[in-house]
């Protein structure tokens, strides 16, 4: 793990780049780095989160800034600016159910070749998608998600990079702390080695490649 | 006592001792007011948490304690709070005894429509579809109608949520439950009449000699 | 949960049950239902364990008994009598990756068709399965494991079942009390609620269906 | 210098700051003896830690910390657990840097067969075969021959871990690349010559112009 500030963290994410970003209607969801990404003015992301959050809260900054051109999630109900782009075509969206979502990233990161679910065999969610029989019974192969960045927010981070989360700003940050190439965390506490027990860490410290250091004074 | 009311009373009679319980949004919320303490369901929270208890006090709230709207909750004591990846392995794995979902059409074999209205409101089908197609038991608590059109339909022209049908439909007017396959009606609401319930329900309803009352 | 006593819990399994056993090289085995399993004399068990422990320890004792017919493990080599009743063919072994041992359980307790693994592509391990291609990548389907009951020892359970588990004798307990049908639990400690905090909880209350009650005085 | 502390020194010089290492039974164990705590390498044992210390002192041990043979192990700070499914989702999905695995056989395209001789010893795989499948680097750390036998062969008689290739094989004779698919002699062990390792070389061993010694 590499400390670093938030400016230079933002800097390493190239125009285009495919981003998760943890958090859910923006609770858990690294709320800094989102806000650097719109003052950089990095555009074209392909954003896999779960949800658009609403109009200027958490992700939902990226879709006021038109910055995202591709959406992975699974709930934009709540953020109309992220349904209105999507009905005009200005951004694709891939919708997909919730535990498909969490499964995807978790078979991203864990080396699975995907997910073989029920959960939208005989609805629109399987059209295209591979069917597999398994004892009878029907299951979609749903492909695993990987991407070049994920964002993640945690409560607690210490010095080498353990992670743990507070209550349900938890979701999806763990299983996207293993699914993409470069991984860069926000902590709402940084503490020394130990505070977090080694039985209390969610996302141990190879995982992190980068922790934005906190504003200090 | 006004039709959701009647519909979240019903539902709430549904719950065993020691169920986990996923509730949606709407008038599904509603049913934990009506579920006894002692009863010692544990309600789950999709985002990530056993053990929701009611809106904390002002000044209580937590912005890392919340549903899945985003809304400040609380935890009671013993709640446990987990991934996203667990929540729906709790989901999809057959753990959640009851989950309680609202619906848009349900037909007559019982699939459920809830998610989306093609053209129109497109916002995603978060968790619903995961709910129906791995919890133990799947109650549909809903309108019996909407501006006059029957929401027990023949065949759902909406895109169903599942090709799993639900377990029970529970209504401001009836209760139908679909045991064999076919919609069949198994309780009225109070001072509603067998014949009120045909006239505003479009699928084919397999009605019993006699319908006992439902009790809230 | 229900509280119940040892040997209550063991009267409930049949002979010829398929049960899983949490534990690794006997750390974070659920011992005292292990001994009651050979004090009752149960016998025809098909054990998913990843291992065999050792003679005399943990689930070792139930081939110094002879009570096992199948075996489903990970590595056996540290019991010489396991080891030997299996190539004696007096129990049926299937090896499994310790990995997809893993994942096969845990697609047993998520409710997924199946496990889509690189390992084991290509040897032995491979044959018989079916190979699913994946993006031009070979992966082996791994069918999901469950068992009628799940035997888990925890470090601490609390009143209503939430349980957590100390350093490495977590391992296989928390996937295996998701995947059988009885889940059965015994615990170092059994605490008040509240004891142990919601973000430390690590198999939620609902899944366990009984906890062995300690002996007291 | 034994066999052993050659190829446990050597394999030692692979390793990079930061890198999570998880060392099988055997050689591979003495790996760790060789790497300073500088280096911050994190250590993972696959029962379910990372950050394994060494064997604690006598009245120290705890019976829920062990290695994956159940040998007592300490932790050192900054250590985290974690379960099984975990524990190789680490391993399988490429977190893992380097594993260091023990070796029957590894043959002339550097496929390794390391879990079983048939009719013999059929312990089961345990770990490895994840391990060899899923770890961004795979080291194998074995003496070169065994009773006067190669155990670096034309094609592996005994069953393959898995179809991947290893990285690098380091014996107490040579160090062994395979980078374009051909068993490449990299480097040989101090004062042993080329030919002495092409003696006991039964597969097909690619020598440039200078093999340089290895430093250890």
């Amino acid at each position: 793990m590499t400390p670093i500030s938030l400016e230079e963290a933002v800097a390493m994410i190239p125009n285009g780049a495919s981003i998760m970003v943890g958090g859910f209607m923006g609770v858990g969801t690294p709320a800094r780095l989102l806000n650097e990404i719109v003052r950089q003015g990095k555009h074209e992301l392909t954003i896999i989160s779960n949800d658009a959050a609403t109009p200027g809260t958490g992700v939902g900054k990226l879709f006021d800034a038109a910055l995202v051109s591709r959406l992975i999630a699974t709930h934009i109900g709540l953020n109309p600016s992220a349904q209105k782009q999507m009905l005009a075509k200005q951004i694709t969206a891939d919708l997909v159910p919730q535990g498909t979502f969490a499964e995807r990233i978790r078979a991203g990161g864990c080396g699975l070749g995907g997910v073989l679910t029920p959960t939208g065999v005989g609805t629109l969610v399987a059209e295209g998608k591979r069917l597999v029989e398994v004892d009878g019974k029907s299951f979609l192969l749903e492909a695993a998600l990987r991407a070049q960045f994920a964002l993640v927010h945690a409560f607690l981070a210490d010095y080498l990079g353990n992670l743990s989360y507070a209550l349900t700003a938890r979701n999806f940050n763990p299983v996207m702390a293993m699914a993409a190439d470069t991984v860069i965390v926000t902590a709402e506490h940084i503490v020394p080695v130990g505070v977090i027990a080694p039985d209390h860490v969610m996302t141990p410290a190879p995982l992190v490649d980068y922790l934005v250091t906190n504003p200090s004074g | 006592m006004d039709a959701q009311e009647i519909i979240a009373r019903r539902v709430a009679r549904e719950l065993r001792p020691g169920n986990l319980v996923n509730l949606g949004i709407g008038i599904p919320t509603l049913v934990a007011n009506y579920v006894s303490a002692d009863l010692k369901v544990f309600f789950q929270s999709e985002n990530g948490l056993i053990g929701t208890g009611p809106i904390p006090e002002q000044g209580l709230e937590h912005p890392l304690l919340t549903d899945a709207g985003g809304r400040p909750i609380s935890a009671l004591p013993g709640a446990s709070t987990f991934d996203s990846a667990m929540s729906f392995g709790l989901i999809r794995g057959g753990h959640v005894d009851v989950t309680v979902l609202g619906g848009l059409q349900v037909d007559g074999q019982g699939r459920l429509a809830n998610w989306m209205i093609p053209g129109k409101m497109v916002p995603g089908m978060g968790g619903a579809m995961d709910l129906v197609a791995g919890a133990k038991r799947v109650i549909v608590a809903m309108q019996h109608a909407a501006k006059g059109k029957s929401k027990i339909v023949v065949e759902c022209n909406l895109p169903v949520t599942s090709a799993r049908p639900v377990d029970l439909v529970v209504t401001d007017l009836a209760v139908i439950g679909f045991a064999d396959g076919k919609a069949t009606l198994l309780e009225t609401a109070p001072g509603v009449s067998v014949g009120e319930i045909m006239a505003v329900t479009d699928a084919e309803l397999v009605v019993r000699e006699s319908v006992p009352e439902m009790k809230i």
